[in-house]
């Protein structure tokens, strides 16, 4: 049953050193501001699953959060490469990062088994790739009906999932729309999920068939506007293109990541005193508070 | 209005050309950078009805302006509706409904296979690369596909150190013997000109080369000894109508955005 | 491509003897109207799908459309048995039916991996029960991760499947929403589809994240309002629970059966026609169409 | 207003016992009939926020009048949301989110389980039922399982002809032993009493007995040769205001379908 919670305790209760953890959102809606209070707590040792690691995973990973990665695309959308990333898989800073390297389609499938209690996903893919070559997860299993060789990973089932939602109602059911991405089957795998919202309702005020979850469902709820900063929240925010371009530049080298992480996360109380920060060292960025 | 110009860059007519090879009516799933470029192109100009369908859950995606990232939320407004990523890859790829699948690539081999995961060997790389995103699937079950990128000896190597999604494996009949349903990369579209594959031996093969462009040039960016069509055509130059759609979306981008359109690639 | 076109050219085009037909709805948005145009026009030798056969699946059966039935429910529900289901199945009347039954678990995967384009549903089901003992088309398979034994049965790929929904754009987009049941998989599991609606509008007016059927994906959508009487299409009617209580001494026997069948549907000349004989022979029905 | 009262009848009393089972807080896979009427019960009287799922994809159904069948519009409009029927089966019931389900049955046998498939041979059948709908994979995967039934020999068997559903198969550690996650029924309740399996035998035994009931009329009524606990309860009459409920609950039910309720069962 969720319990609606400031961020930091739900995090001090729920993500623990050795998890695994898994923070989603697909562009949209990516849960910036929980990513910070992992970082702050200095959780270590984390099994960090996303499809998409990007600037947040970046910054957990060269924070030396992470022994292992579970992901099929990491980058900096339309900007490069993390350059945080590639410094722990390349030279093993700040400490060696194991990776388990799928495609889409195969974390995707594996979050779905993840939230049906299913042992391993059943999908088309890798066909003709070099990724079953080096991830020894990616097996090939066959159709007792017609033969076929299909291929089969392993369920994604995080300890803790962390999403971030437009809205929660005061029962702590919440409401996500637009892109979705594997956010609903990423909860639903976990053991324990924290879902960071723009805002706490009366009313849901939810389209029929709309993506809501249920607060029993979940663990915790945490009213963080503007939480997914530099990503947005449809209705909400938009993305801040610009700090991922501004991202690059602080990322590439250990000494401006460090001061950078320092001054506006280690810090900082929390993401709205990030933000205050942030407004004062790049007032370039979009980042006035909603 | 259809006159032709000379009047244009090399990344222009790259995608003027990328975006004339998806047909009216195609269902096109849509990486983002150059190929999300060229397909709205397409949609804006020759392929009203062309149908986007972007990774992160879009479909029949009509932005105004370019997306930054694959998620963008003008994706989301301006579509029939948003289902789940894994719905995408379920029912969508998987289910066989996706007629070209449109890609970049960091490197691509003389049979089209691409490499977005490592440049060395895996477990020591040199070059750590984005990974696969949604390519493997997409280049084996889209029911053909275009790759797009700019042409060069790095991306265009004999043998890749990884395969990370499959064009025609070792060539010939190597890709239907492995089991792969799609027909595989029926063009590479690149700033210089296209290849496309040797009907028999699926090796990647010079068929069009654009305006002012040399066929020494072209092997010159090429890794290895490319064979050139006898039939060689030169890519026909884009009219004005095309550049003028392709400028103004651009424009209309970088205002939006507050930025130039990024053409690093990438989904995210 | 969706062609926008009358039921009654849909189903002579799209619907051939011998293929395996689904109709689907639960409950809700039953396609009545499409049913009974297959019979009208004689269809026979179809394996028919459906997770709950009820009323228009046992009118299917006694007309002899029907040579197999898929399922995992049969009945009235709410008022008892499928009186021509049971004679057939039963009797062999007017011809033997053959059955392949599973569990609604087993269906809905079933359905979800036709749309999937696999070859088989990987699910937890079936275990203590039975119905693998009845049912050669259900068997298990070892998780090649953890050794566990998995229920394993064939995808649902109709060649037509049929749905009801509440409404179409002018280019054939649909727009479906309240009880969905597995509508949107039977659709994208088969290779041909017709959906009846409600209206055709300029504008679906979908909220974000709506179950939404692209016209491309699509054979063909036909408007017939009220073709899901006596269910019903949420927004638009309601579920006439009075014509299933007076099903049930019509289809009792043989003859009363053919007898209301041949008045009210070989005679009809389609479904706005059937809706006023019906209002004429059961006036207390609600027959008033929409 | 919580006065006992005598005034009830045995379809009253089934319909009381059944719901007080369910706690406050409890998710609950529900199925039509009676064991949705003592699950809304319970949600209207002690249980106000207990979770309501039906197969067909309600989740948190709150409705007004009780649904005739597992579809019904208004389940939709009161829900917290309305999913797909396979997300329903995979996600929450498969997924280990469903603490109670509550299924009603045609046949059970001394170890709980149950028969809705066929009556005689499976290719010859003396009675076809409808089948099994959601039971299989409801009564292996909940959490516990109440089932809900009128009693009669035809209906208590000591073996049934076909198990659709899994109770405690053959007794003692049979269903553990057969890999089912959920620890199975923990209840029948009848219109005359209550059976609860024995702890170590797993032997469905009466333990409650509905007032004017007698030991006698509930063996007669049970097709194999019933044990009776030695610490046999008698179950405690309905309170006027769970009675008052109940009725009101049926005659809004009763007006709103211009019908009596219907009890026979069934989902569709």
């Amino acid at each position: 049953m969720a319990k609606i919670t400031p961020l930091r305790e739900a995090v001090a209760s729920l993500v623990r050193d050795g998890d695994t953890v898994a923070l989603e959102g697909f562009t949209h809606l990516i849960p910036h501001a929980a990513g910070h209070e992992i970082i702050r707590q200095g959780r270590r040792g984390l099994t960090l699953v996303r499809m998409t690691p990007d600037l947040i995973y970046d910054q957990m990973i060269g924070m030396g959060c992470a022994a292992k990665l579970i992901f099929s695309w990491g980058g900096n959308p339309g900007v490069g490469s993390l350059h945080r990333f590639r410094d722990a898989v390349e030279q093993g800073w700040p400490q060696p990062l194991a990776i388990e390297e799928h495609s889409h389609a195969g974390m995707a499938n594996a979050y779905v088994a993840g939230a049906s209690n299913l042992p391993f996903a059943l999908l088309r893919g890798y066909t003709g790739s070099d990724l079953p070559k080096v991830n020894p997860n990616i097996r090939f299993v066959e159709c007792p009906f017609t033969g076929e060789k299909l291929a089969a990973i392993p369920s994604v089932r995080p300890d803790v999932t962390v999403i971030h939602a437009q809205k929660a109602d005061r029962r702590g059911n919440v409401l996500l729309w637009g892109i979705l991405g594997v956010q609903k089957e990423a909860v639903l795998a976990a053991k324990r999920s924290i879902v960071t919202v723009e805002e706490i309702v009366d009313d849901l005020e939810a389209p029929p068939n709309a993506c809501v979850l249920p607060a029993w469902a979940l663990s915790a709820v945490c009213p963080v506007p503007g939480g997914a900063y530099p990503s947005y929240a449809q209705g909400y925010s938009e993305r801040d293109n610009r700090f991922y371009k501004a991202w690059d530049p602080i990322a590439r080298s250990r000494e401006t990541f460090q001061a950078w992480m320092r001054r506006h996360v280690l810090d900082t109380d929390d993401f709205a005193d990030f933000r205050r920060v942030l407004a004062e060292s790049m007032p370039q960025s979009m980042t006035e508070v909603a | 209005m259809s006159t032709a110009t000379m009047d244009f860059t090399a990344t222009e007519i790259m995608t003027v050309a990328a975006s004339r090879l998806l047909k009216d009516g195609t269902v096109c799933f849509v990486g983002i950078g150059l190929p999300s470029t060229a397909a709205n192109l397409a949609r804006l100009t020759h392929a009203p009805d062309v149908v986007l369908i972007y990774e992160s859950g879009p479909i029949g995606a009509k932005p105004t302006v370019l997306p930054l990232s694959i998620g963008d939320g003008d994706l989301a407004l301006t579509a029939d509706t948003v289902v789940g990523t894994p719905e995408i890859f379920r029912y969508w790829l998987q289910g066989g409904r996706i007629d070209v699948g449109f890609l970049g690539a960091a490197q691509v081999d003389r049979f089209a296979n691409i490499n977005t995961t490592v440049i060395g060997p895996y477990d020591a790389p040199k070059v750590r690369l984005p990974g696969a995103g949604g390519a493997p699937e997409i280049a084996s079950q889209a029911k053909e596909v275009f790759i797009v990128l700019k042409h060069s000896p790095k991306a265009f190597v004999a043998k890749l150190p990884f395969v990370t999604s499959a064009g025609y494996l070792d060539g010939g009949d190597a890709r239907t013997r492995a089991g792969i349903p799609g027909a595989g990369p029926t063009a590479v579209i690149t700033d210089l000109g296209i290849l496309t594959p040797d009907p028999v031996s699926k090796e990647l093969t010079l068929t069009g080369i654009h305006p002012g462009v040399t066929v020494e040039q072209v092997k010159a960016a090429t890794g290895w000894d490319l064979k050139i069509s006898p039939d060689l055509k030169t890519t026909e130059v884009p009219d004005a109508e095309t550049l003028t759609a392709l400028r103004d979306l651009q424009a209309r981008t970088a205002a939006a955005h507050g930025t130039a359109q990024g053409q690093a690639g990438g989904e995210g």
